[in-house]
């Protein structure tokens, strides 16, 4: 703790990112107003003791909207960076165990998704999944696939030549075993940071989708869903898009702050993590 | 380097030919067909049956499969079901708007990422340097619709300098298109500047550590000389990595830019036409896109081993 | 703080017209759109986008529907019928030429409906002239067409876009470049962008006032917002409701409110329990609150409905006090069915705003009385795929937008399934009587049997929203017809 | 007058003193010692003096050139450096810039400094250092590091210099090549009459090169005198710990070696060169048709320079590569290299060269120890902890090191721990890569004193691999010399060091420096 505390950008990015999740989590107990009570008379009022931040084009409470709102966005980025890890990580540590072919393969599989134009893929899912956040989840998580594989080859490339790997193996372990007891250990802290950085862009692309209408549908709501929802008032009720429009840029920042807290408390030497995710 | 520019070349057409698996498998998924989409409410199960034939949509897969890729290497992509027009033409339409309007992003990025990073750097820990770090932090937060939104309601509605989209033909007014593609590549530029900026002082700051940086110091050369001789090539390398990717990211990412500022870009095609279920226009157009990008990325890393002579013999990862 | 904002984009718009109007000619005009057309041959697709473009602009048919939607004479001057109501005799134009030079004359007329009758033909509404059983040009101008039974309705349907006249020298590619005998000729399509027209200066019939009409393709609302204040367009024939409030009572633009031949309906599929049960319909007619949906859905434009029928059609009824607004009678006949603590549906959207917007009230208003409703939002093929063709629903919302679709209902494959043949005796019956009276009599009996029967939730009557330059006059304010007629518009300075 | 004068110069870095009021001399022409270990401040002082301190060290203290001060403004600073100062750095591989050719490297010195005193180009340059032409063509990483530090030796006198720095210039190179590059730098400054400061922490390089020495310990000046006095009469107790450490003691008789143990017989391994065309370029043969065998109980050592093969070798012994022909017996059984069967990997295990990477840094020493443990199935747990407690103990370190971390200990102490790891599956052979080079000179003694107990104590046989031929004498009963992947001598080390045969075992036996202590040959 006292280390987290020394790094300043770090304690304000974390404590940002912690309110904001604190809030989201706080909706699914409790909101001052139901999300899905629509009450049209009550509608594009201004923020007032009743509705701190006011209401929408449907009457609805903005700022439970806001709370289920900012759940969605964190739950649509962090499932998607778990998709991303959760496959990406494996291939890339499978890239440096193996080397070879199995390395050309990952590396041309990565290429391939990486230039596969995201709309596709999520009208694609929205098409057989069905449309909703779980589309953008998994569309999310398909991009973030190459880059968790490309930063984990990297970071293990560079465990592998050193000579506790070289012990292991002499202690008969296989190149799995290698992979996950000495590779992966070492690249942990890589990988973390690598994925506040995929967590602020799984919610900016979560907004993107809902945009274009692929993300989430009502009745949830996600914080893209209420810009797209408010987007076409903006000189009506401008109000209705500062809102979402301001959490998001604000949740971004903390996210990126508190990755690059994270960065130099955990490895100084990582800075160029930034250069070589794209090694 | 012609053996790393052969493997590289060799890797490209194997993205490639996986692609095209992929794309038309994937897309044969999609339920609904263009001929009820062109029949919509008024469809009968005669009437869809006809068109069906007539757009040679009841073939076995794997047939239509190969008659696509072989039509393809002789340049021809096949007719739009919806649009009834060489698909290749639609194409080369909606290009000439997404490509420049990446080729615009790109350059506006690197004019503003690079020197703001290269001043970030050099005032290391300055004020300078902090305000420009935060403007970057706040350019890759914003999405890039909303920031759209502001820029057409500050320039185009207000102001009244630029128009507020729309496109007007390069063979018709060349002065008028580029002025069309003025808004939207501010929108897009924008977080792709902030990262540049960010990753270009890095790499600067970096290098000044490097121990080639202290033996040119050495030779009799200040920090600041012996950073602009020796050290800003060697930061190039990382932006240089990052460059090719944006301009990857640029290339499929122009969509939303475009429904904001309605261009006809390659993005909305793919997104309207998938709409139709005209399959091979998706098909068409996906294909040039990823054919794009991974020249893209292809040329980035021959540009990358032409600038770093480490490259050239070992063998590339 | 609204009304501060209000002028706020009051004076956005004060600064953007003024200068906007200065650039545009006298002559010229530019319509806002949001559906780009596939194609534009109207004999060969059925999306409304075309004939926006194209109908009674480019291409013109025998007869021409007015904006009151009454049959006019069109390239047919005058015509006969047969006592028996089974043969047409029609005198066509003289002088009148296609945009490609060639002339007009009965062949083409022969020609026109030969393609649309033929095998291969993939005319949206072939089934309206299968009964033209002979065609015979009986010389250069004048052609006789005789059916194999009465069909009320025919100079009406000989009138809407699918039956232009086209020319089977240019007929093949319609689609990509239009050659018909109206006052404006194809200039160039720029796709993904805009359709440029100008007037046609050898047309047969009275001059129109626009020398050039440019359609710009914006799907986006806030972007068409923009286009208008800041004068790139001058006006949209349909904007959406929700943005009016822009306009509102701003002197540089004029917001024309009308009627279309939109119905909105909760599309019900009747041959899926618990839907074929009659008091289940009738308890979810109940707990319709049709004025709530119309002013969160449409912000208020629009109206109610009782039946699936115009209002601003003659033979309309106001039947929305059948089954009124009534929570408690809902649960009650609920109950009555067998389903005291309701039952749950899933809601499938297609993805117009009016739809996604009724569909969150309409859950939740019949949340009130213990029906759960689950949506589905899918795509355009999607929803003709599952919906459309396959009925794999429950529930759906859909604007049935073709004129005088009452049709549709005596049709038991159709979407929703209902099969009444008492109801399906009557439509026969209409369809074969031109007597006014006896039409009207029939008509009303067939609203009150849908009515009573529940099929659908009648929900309301789309409206018509435009928004256009203060200057321009002419434009249609109802559209009792697919299309955007250029013929009367012009600037009055 | 003297050259340089230094008077009570501290170095500070936020808070803590890395120099402390150092005050010393160096006169015109003379041969200037700095010695101390890793941490001394040794390099710091060199930095301090030529303003090249990283960013963020405060400096204390007044610095003299030829009676001047340093100027503070940095461009005078930088042009009096480029031009009065020649500086070879300890680090060859990244001290050139990668992307430019090295003759424009050096082609930027001249123009920098020289130019003055007749014409002076890059080809007479790197002749004067023993280099080609066409070297000038080469990048960075085209040249071995020896090449690579004479560039540097090149590029510093570019601008004729009157002192030369060099900072640890030979400790990361091999034997052969340290003793040229000394001899390289020892016959320039005595042509050019240029003033030398040699800063290492090998006290015979320091003897064989200077006149004078600074013995440095925690950034305080220890001794100052003469080299020859400093080393055989040091009146501080510190320097006298660092002269006996870096004398080996040399062991009583050879054991007599037991029944034979290991055999390679004919083991080649080729490397493919050509990139991706199978066809482009002959095989490199890392290894060339080596066979040898040891006894149990010998310590038999291969010796030779940097890139002759015996890691390649070694690796292949212990089965983490395998012989691309020829083949290996261990007590018996054949095996190529990675095919060495589960059950005889048990008795063979490595010791590595760097102690800092040998250990898993996010694992506690305890795991790691327990790892190869894995060979021996039958063991249960209790009994297996017992084992490595035992190893623990045996190399003379305290049980409660298990839970902790390898970042929090020294070099030496790893290295035992390495050892422990080593004999914890009881192996009969023990295979030493470089186990001292990267230690530091009085750790050195006690690891090389535990392992020449263990093998007494244990009875385990020893394949040693090392570069450096005072060591190998010290522990070895027998000798193998390497180059280009070929034995080309073998003998006692008496013999061999007597009178070598071959000319690759002359080269390493004169590349020996002078003991220090015994009569100051200088070179």
């Amino acid at each position: 703790m006292r280390r987290v505390l020394a790094h300043p950008s770090l304690a304000i990015g974390l404590a940002a990112t912690l309110l904001f999740a604190a809030l989201g989590l706080l909706s699914l107990a409790w909101t001052p107003y139901p999300i899905e009570q629509i009450v049209i008379p009550r509608r594009f009022l201004g923020p007032s003791p009743e509705h701190w931040l006011g209401t929408d084009h449907l009457g609805r409470d903005m700022a439970s909207l806001v709370m289920s709102g900012t759940l969605t966005s964190f739950v649509v980025a962090a499932l998607a960076v778990a998709i991303g890890a959760g496959v990406g990580v494996p291939l890339g540590l499978a890239a440096a165990a193996w080397g070879g072919p199995v390395e050309w393969l990952v590396l041309r599989l990565s290429d391939f998704v990486f230039a596969f134009p995201a709309i596709v893929v999520a009208i694609l899912i929205t098409t057989l999944v069905g449309p909703g956040a779980s589309n953008a989840v998994v569309a999310i998580g398909i991009f973030n696939i190459p880059v968790f594989a490309r930063v984990a080859r990297g970071g293990a490339l560079s465990v592998a030549t050193l000579d506790f790997v070289a012990a292991g193996r002499l202690a008969g372990l296989g190149n799995a075993a290698v992979a996950f007891q000495h590779l992966l250990p070492n690249i942990m802290s890589l990988l973390i940071v690598q994925g506040t950085i995929q967590l602020s862009l799984g919610i900016l692309s979560e907004a993107g989708l809902s945009y274009v209408g692929l993300g989430t549908q009502p009745p949830d709501t996600s914080l893209g869903l209420m810009l797209r929802d408010a987007q076409s008032l903006f000189l009506l009720h401008p109000w209705l898009t500062l809102v979402p429009g301001l959490c998001i840029v604000l949740i971004v920042i903390a996210l990126n702050i508190a990755g690059d807290g994270l960065r130099d408390a955990i490895d100084p030497r990582l800075r160029q993590s930034e250069t070589n995710v794209t090694a | 380097m012609i053996v790393f520019a052969l493997r590289r070349t060799l890797g490209f057409a194997a993205t490639l030919l996986l692609a095209a698996l992929a794309i038309f498998f994937l897309l044969d998924l999609l339920p609904g067909d263009p001929a009820q989409f062109i029949l919509g409410i008024s469809a009968t199960p005669e009437k869809l049956a006809v068109l069906r034939t007539q757009l040679g949509l009841d073939a076995p897969a794997h047939e239509r499969f190969v008659g696509w890729v072989w039509g393809m290497l002789q340049g021809d992509f096949g007719t739009s079901y919806t649009q009834q027009a060489p698909v290749a033409g639609l194409i080369w339409e909606r290009l000439a708007v997404t490509l420049p309007l990446a080729g615009l992003a790109m350059i506006l990025s690197v004019l503003v990422g690079l020197p703001l990073g290269i001043i970030a750097a050099r005032w290391r820990g300055k004020g300078v340097d902090t305000s420009i770090m935060v403007l970057a932090q706040m350019g890759v937060a914003v999405p890039s619709f909303w920031f759209g939104m502001l820029l057409t309601l500050l320039f185009a509605v207000a102001l009244r300098w630029l128009p507020p989209g729309g496109f007007t033909p390069w063979s018709e007014n060349p002065l008028l298109a580029l002025r069309g593609l003025v808004l939207p590549s501010i929108a897009l530029a924008l977080p792709q500047a902030s990262i540049l900026a960010r990753v270009m002082r890095t790499a600067l700051v970096d290098v000044r550590g490097q121990d080639f940086i202290r033996t040119a110091r050495a030779k009799g050369l200040t920090m600041g000389e012996a950073i602009w001789r020796h050290g800003v090539r060697n930061a190039l390398l990382p932006v240089l990595t990052i460059l090719g990717l944006q301009l990857a990211i640029l290339i499929t990412g122009t969509i939303i830019v475009e429904n904001v500022f309605y261009l006809p870009g390659l993005g909305r095609l793919i997104f309207t036409a998938i709409g139709e279920r005209d399959l091979v226009l998706v098909r068409g157009a996906t294909i040039i896109l990823v054919l794009a990008v991974t020249a893209t990325m292809l040329l980035t890393d021959i540009a990358y081993a032409l600038v770093d002579p480490r490259l050239r013999e070992r063998s590339p990862s | 703080m609204t009304n501060l904002m209000k002028s706020l984009g009051l004076a956005l718009a004060l600064a953007g017209a003024m200068a906007g109007t200065a650039l545009a000619q006298p002559s010229e005009v530019r319509i806002g759109v949001a559906l780009e057309p596939p194609i534009l041959d109207p004999t060969a697709g059925a999306a409304e986008a075309i004939d926006i473009v194209v109908y009674q602009n480019i291409f013109e048919g025998l007869t021409r529907i007015d904006q009151n939607g009454e049959v006019q004479p069109g390239l047919a001057r005058e015509w006969t019928i047969s006592p028996d109501q089974l043969t047409y005799t029609f005198k066509l134009a003289e002088g009148v030429t296609f945009h490609d030079g060639t002339a007009f004359d009965a062949e083409d007329v022969k020609f026109t409906f030969e393609r649309i009758l033929a095998e291969d033909s993939v005319n949206a509404h072939k089934e309206f002239f299968t009964p033209i059983t002979a065609m015979t040009v009986i010389d250069p101008l004048t052609v006789e067409m005789t059916l194999d039974h009465v069909v009320g309705r025919f100079l009406f349907d000989l009138g809407r876009g699918d039956a232009v006249i086209v020319a089977p020298e240019s007929a093949d590619n319609n689609a990509n470049e239009p050659i018909g005998t109206g006052p404006f000729a194809f200039v160039q399509w720029n796709k993904g962008s805009r359709v440029v027209l100008e007037a046609y200066g050898p047309y047969w019939g009275e001059p129109v006032h626009l020398s050039k009409a440019t359609y710009v393709f914006i799907s986006d609302t806030s972007t068409m917002t923009n286009a208008l204040l800041a004068g790139d367009v001058d006006g949209t024939n349909n904007f959406a409701t929700e943005a009016l409030g822009v306009f509102e009572g701003n002197p540089q633009y004029q917001i024309l409110v009308g009627t279309t031949e939109g119905e909105t309906i909760l599309g019900t599929n009747n041959r899926k329990p618990p839907f074929d049960n009659l008091k289940v319909r009738q308890a979810m007619a109940h707990a319709l609150d049709r004025q709530a949906i119309i002013d969160g859905a449409t912000y208020g434009y629009g109206t109610p409905i009782g039946a699936p029928f115009a209002p601003h059609n003659p033979y309309y009824v106001d039947l929305t006090g059948t089954y009124p607004h009534d929570v408690e009678k809902a649960k009650a006949l609920l109950a009555e069915a067998g389903f005291p603590d309701g039952f749950s549906a899933t809601l499938k959207l297609p993805p117009v705003a009016y739809a996604r917007l009724s569909g969150q009230i309409i859950a939740s208003q019949f949340a009130e009385v213990g029906i759960k409703l689950e949506l589905i939002n899918m795509e355009f093929a999607q929803w003709l795929d599952e919906v459309y063709t396959n009925n794999d629903f429950d529930l759906t919302i859909i604007s049935h937008v073709e004129p005088f679709d009452i049709g549709n209902y005596a049709n038991p494959d159709y979407y929703f399934g209902y099969d009444n043949p008492q109801f399906q005796a009557l439509i026969t019956e209409l369809n074969g009587t031109t007597d006014e009276a006896r039409r009207k009599e029939l008509a009303v009996e067939a609203q009150t049997i849908l009515a009573n029967d529940a099929v659908n939730g009648y929900l309301f009557e789309l409206a018509q929203t435009g928004v256009w330059n203060a200057k321009l006059t002419g434009m249609w304010q109802n559209s009792p017809i697919e299309g955007l007629v250029l013929r009367d518009i012009r600037w009055t300075e | 007058m003297s050259l340089l004068e230094v008077r009570e110069l501290s170095v500070r870095f936020g808070g803590s003193e890395a120099v402390s009021d150092l005050s010393f001399a160096v006169g015109r022409g003379e041969r200037f010692g700095i010695v101390g270990e890793s941490g001394s401040g040794k390099t710091l002082t060199a930095l301090a003096i030529t303003g090249l301190l990283p960013e963020g060290a405060e400096v204390f203290g007044s610095i003299a050139l030829d009676g001047e001060p340093l100027p503070s403004d940095e461009r005078q600073m930088a042009r009096l450096r480029g031009k009065r100062i020649g500086l070879v750095f300890q680090e060859p591989m990244t001290a050139l810039n990668p992307l430019v050719r090295i003759g424009e490297q050096i082609e930027e010195a001249i123009s920098l400094n020289g130019g003055d005193e007749g014409p002076l180009d890059v080809s007479r340059l790197l002749q004067e250092v023993g280099l080609e032409p066409r070297h000038g063509r080469r990048y960075a990483h085209q040249l071995s590091g020896g090449q690579r530090q004479r560039v540097m030796i090149a590029m510093a006198l570019a601008g004729q210099p009157d002192l030369l720095i060099a900072d640890e210039p030979t400790s990361a190179l091999d034997l052969v090549t340290q003793r040229k590059i000394l001899d390289l730098i020892a016959e320039i400054c005595a042509r050019r009459g240029m003033t030398l400061l040699f800063i290492s922490h090998d006290l015979k390089a320091i003897a064989a090169l200077c006149t004078r020495v600074m013995v440095m310990q925690k950034g305080r000046l220890v001794e100052l005198g003469p080299t020859e006095r400093v080393f055989r009469a040091p009146e501080a107790e510190y320097t006298g710990k660092l002269v006996a450490a870096s004398r080996f003691d040399i062991p009583d008789g050879a054991r007599v070696p037991g029944p034979e143990l290991l055999k390679v017989e004919g083991v080649s391994r080729e490397f493919r060169q050509g990139g991706f065309l199978p066809w482009r370029g002959k095989p490199l043969r890392a290894v060339d048709e080596a066979s040898f065998s040891i006894g149990t109980g010998e310590c038999l050592a291969l010796v030779g320079p940097s890139g002759c093969g015996k890691t390649t070798l070694a690796k292949i012994v212990v089965g983490l590569d395998t012989a691309s022909s020829g083949g290996l017996q261990l007590e018996g059984t054949s095996y190529r290299g990675r095919d060495l069967p589960n059950a005889l990997r048990r008795d063979v295990s490595l010791v590595f060269q760097d102690p800092f990477g040998s250990f898993n840094p996010r694992m506690t020493l305890g795991r790691s120890l327990m790892e190869p443990l894995r060979l021996a199935s039958g063991l249960t747990i209790a009994e297996r902890l017992e084992r490595v407690r035992n190893a623990v103990r045996a190399v003379g370190l305290d049980t409660g090191m298990l839970e902790r971390y390898p970042h929090e200990f020294s070099g030496g102490q790893r290295q035992r721990l390495a050892i422990a790891r080593a004999l914890v599956t009881r192996p009969k052979l023990l295979v030493l890569d470089e186990p001292v080079s990267a230690l530091d000179v009085s750790v050195r003694g006690e690891v090389l004193a535990l392992l020449a107990r263990l093998r007494a104590e244990y009875g385990l046989t020893y394949l040693l691999i090392s570069h450096d031929l005072d060591m190998v004498r010290a522990m070895a009963d027998r000798v193998l010399v390497m180059e280009a992947g070929r034995i080309v001598e073998q003998g006692s080390p008496q013999e061999l060091f007597a009178h070598p045969k071959h000319r690759m075992t002359r080269e390493l036996v004169a590349a020996r420096l002078p003991e220090i202590g015994a009569s100051p040959a200088k070179i």
